[in-house]
Parts: C-alpha cells; structure tokens; sequence
C-alpha cells in the first residue's frame, strides 16, 4: 500500500501509475515534479544524505497515512543527474474520497520540500554550475501544516 | 574516531564527502566543531566561514549548535536542504 | 493548451496524460474520480445536459486559467453508464510551479462537483436503483473558491 | 411553442425526455410552470408533487422560480445536480 523510493533511475509516471492504481481507488491526486530548463539549464544534480533521505520519506509517507485514510500512497523521489523534462518526484495518493486523496497530496509534495535531505546544484550551457540556495516560500508552505 | 560527512558545497569546499577525525576533547559541540574544523587548514576555512549557513545532524538526526558530540558515531555538515 | 471533453467513451488516462505532457511542464497535479462498487453498485449511469454541461466545464477550465498560470489543463467527464473501477473524471493540471498546479486542479474538482449539469444514478446488485441526493459537503467545499 | 426538457427522475417521472408545449397565457414564470405541469396529468403531479426540489434552467442558464418565461426558447427542469 505504501510504496517509498529513492532513486538514481528515471521514473516511470505510467508504470508507477499502473502499480498504484492495482485494485483501483474512488479518488486518486498525483503530483509530479520536472526538471525545468530555465536559463539555459542543462543539468540539475541533486546530492541526498542516503540514510536521512530514506527515513525523511517514509516517515512522511507514515505521517500522511496516519493522517488520512488512504488505500494506496506511492512516493518517489528521483536522486543524481537530471536533464530538463526528467521527472524529479511523484506523488500519488489515493482514498475512497477526494478530500483525502488532494489533501496527502498536497501535504506530501509541500513536507518534501523541507523535509528531505537533498541538495540541487544547476549547471547551465554558458558553464555557470552553482548550488541552489533555500527558498523561503518553502518554508512557509511546508510550515501551513502543523501536524 | 568521530566520522564527519560533507553535503552540497560543503563537501566540494573540503575535497571529500567525508573524513574520520580524532576530535580534541575540548570540541564538545557542534559550534566548537565548525570552529575547530574551520581554523584548521584552508579548505576547512572556506567551508566553515559562516557557520550560520551551516546545519548539522548527528547520527541522522538534525541537532542545533550546543548538540554535545559525546557519543555521536557520525556528524554530517551541510547547507540547508534545497528540497523535493 | 486546453482541452474540455464529455464522453461517453472510457477515459485513456496514459494517454491522456502523453497529450496533456507534450512539451514538459515544471509541475503537474492531478485528479482522478472513479466509480466505487460500494454497497454492491453494479452500474453508475451519468445523465447530463449536453448544452449546459460542455459550457460548464469549459468556463471552469477558463475560469481556472484566468486564475492561475497554468501551461496546460485538461478537464475530462464521462458520462453515461459506467462499471466500478472506471475513471468518471480525469483533471490534469500544469503549470512552472507547483503551488499553481495544485490550486487550480483542487479548485477544478471541487467545483466539477456543484457547477456540472450531471445526475446519478445508481444500480446495485440486488436490483436497487436510485437517483443520488445532492450531498451538503459538495456545496461547502465548492463555496471555498470565491471567484 | 416552448421546449421542456426533463432529467434524472423527472424525466423519468414525466415518461419523456422533453415536449413542446402550449403554455396557458397566465404561466408566466418558473414557478406556474411548475405549478401548471403538476395540475395538468397524473404523471406531472407525480414529477412536480414538491416543486422545492425542482430546479429550473432557461435556455442554458440556472433561473430561480419567479424568472419569466417570455422569451424562453427551452426550459430545462430537473433535481438539483449529484456532480461530478
């Protein structure tokens, strides 16, 4: 019901999809992040602490199934070198009701942003390549759900 | 033998994404190791700077800067996360 | 960029998520409502509007990108008679960022469910059919959107 | 001529999905219609028996029960809406 990975592999959206939906559910949110290629992007490295990674996410993924009945809750989490339009995470999430279902996943995709030890270095075409700095808007948005 | 592990720009200013240290008995917290592996060579100089930019967590856990290092198996230092 | 169907036809989710992808966004969040075999229902059967439900859903959809910044939505309703596990409703939206692509695909499915010219009716193992009642918690959670 | 149109279990009700009608010249509104319908044969008292729960749409647009019919081309009646 819970499936959690780390990966250095390109995410399969469909695959991932199909696995989930086995069995079907009333009401299924998903979210998925893409590597934008703003400014001439070539690269986006993303750096995870294994160990802190791992736990981040399940304890989150427990955090929302503790807080939502949920039938099936699948978070992915793409580490390493990316190029633009590879997807970075997927989340779904699903329940027999809708509320449900968007409220994970939102919940989900807002707590990743912080809470997941992992670090983002851009590399441009022009040769620029530098580490993202934090952003306060995560902050804030993570910080909305007090649990 | 304390093991130190370096993330994201940390780890590029020190060379290495991690290092086994015999800590002197006097660095007992997390401040006194920034301070301590920021005066030590250069490398560590442009690593620890500012060490407000700086998080720690000890064992995987995240711990502020009077975190003892008694008992700790290893401290990874490393700029605030950039997400998800 | 958008795209508003009413069906009587299943809903190809993977390919409409390939349509819906080309081009790459930042962030994609989606909905997906399903028929639920509760209670032994055999049958869900959609009746709708033609006129009144294609003009709804296509101001939703407007009304959702006048909105937010999306890079593209798809709003998808099937009608008709349908089987437990068959997909109702299929929302997908996209925008550069994930705050936007949340907003506008939660606002999309809340008000899909008030501002839709659609009636249901139920058929059961046993031989039960039944119009569906107008449920007090759709309008509330509709009337969170003040547009 | 005006066009009724009937869904859900209205229309079940009324046995038809829509008709054309000759309204009397004193149904002038939603809810004489209604009223009318329901007095006219069994089949509309049955439909129209709780005229509350009925909702009206002139030509495509949701109407309350005193909007006038003058003009009308179609009037949809029906259940309130169980979405989407």
């Amino acid at each position: 019901m819970i499936r959690v990975l780390v990966q250095p592999d390109a995410i399969d959206v469909t695959a991932e999809f199909d696995l989930h939906d086995a069995g079907g559910h009333g009401a299924s949110a998903s979210f998925i992040g893409r590597v934008r290629g703003d400014d001439g992007l070539t690269e986006l490295f993303l750096e995870h602490h294994p160990a802190m990674t791992g736990a981040g996410l399940a304890a989150l993924a427990h955090a929302a199934a503790d807080r939502w009945k949920l039938s099936a809750l699948t978070l992915i989490h793409r580490v390493g070198a990316m190029a633009p339009g590879d997807t970075i995470v997927l989340v779904l999430a699903s329940s027999a009701h809708r509320a449900e279902a968007l409220a994970a996943s939102e919940f989900l995709i807002d707590r990743l942003k912080t809470d997941v030890m992992l670090w983002k270095r851009e590399t441009f075409g022009d040769g620029r390549v530098g580490w993202v700095e934090e952003r306060e808007g995560d902050q804030a948005r993570a910080e909305r759900w007090s649990l | 033998m304390l093991e130190i592990a370096y993330f994201s720009w940390v780890r590029e200013r020190m060379g290495v994404a991690g290092e086994a240290v015999e800590v002197p008995a006097d660095v007992a917290d997390v401040a006194a190791l920034l301070a301590w592996l920021g005066a030590r060579d250069e490398r560590g100089a442009l690593a620890f700077a500012e060490p407000h930019r700086i998080r720690a967590a000890i064992d995987g856990a995240m711990m502020g800067p009077d975190a003892p290092l008694s008992g700790a198996r290893e401290v990874a230092l490393f700029p605030p996360v950039t997400g998800g």
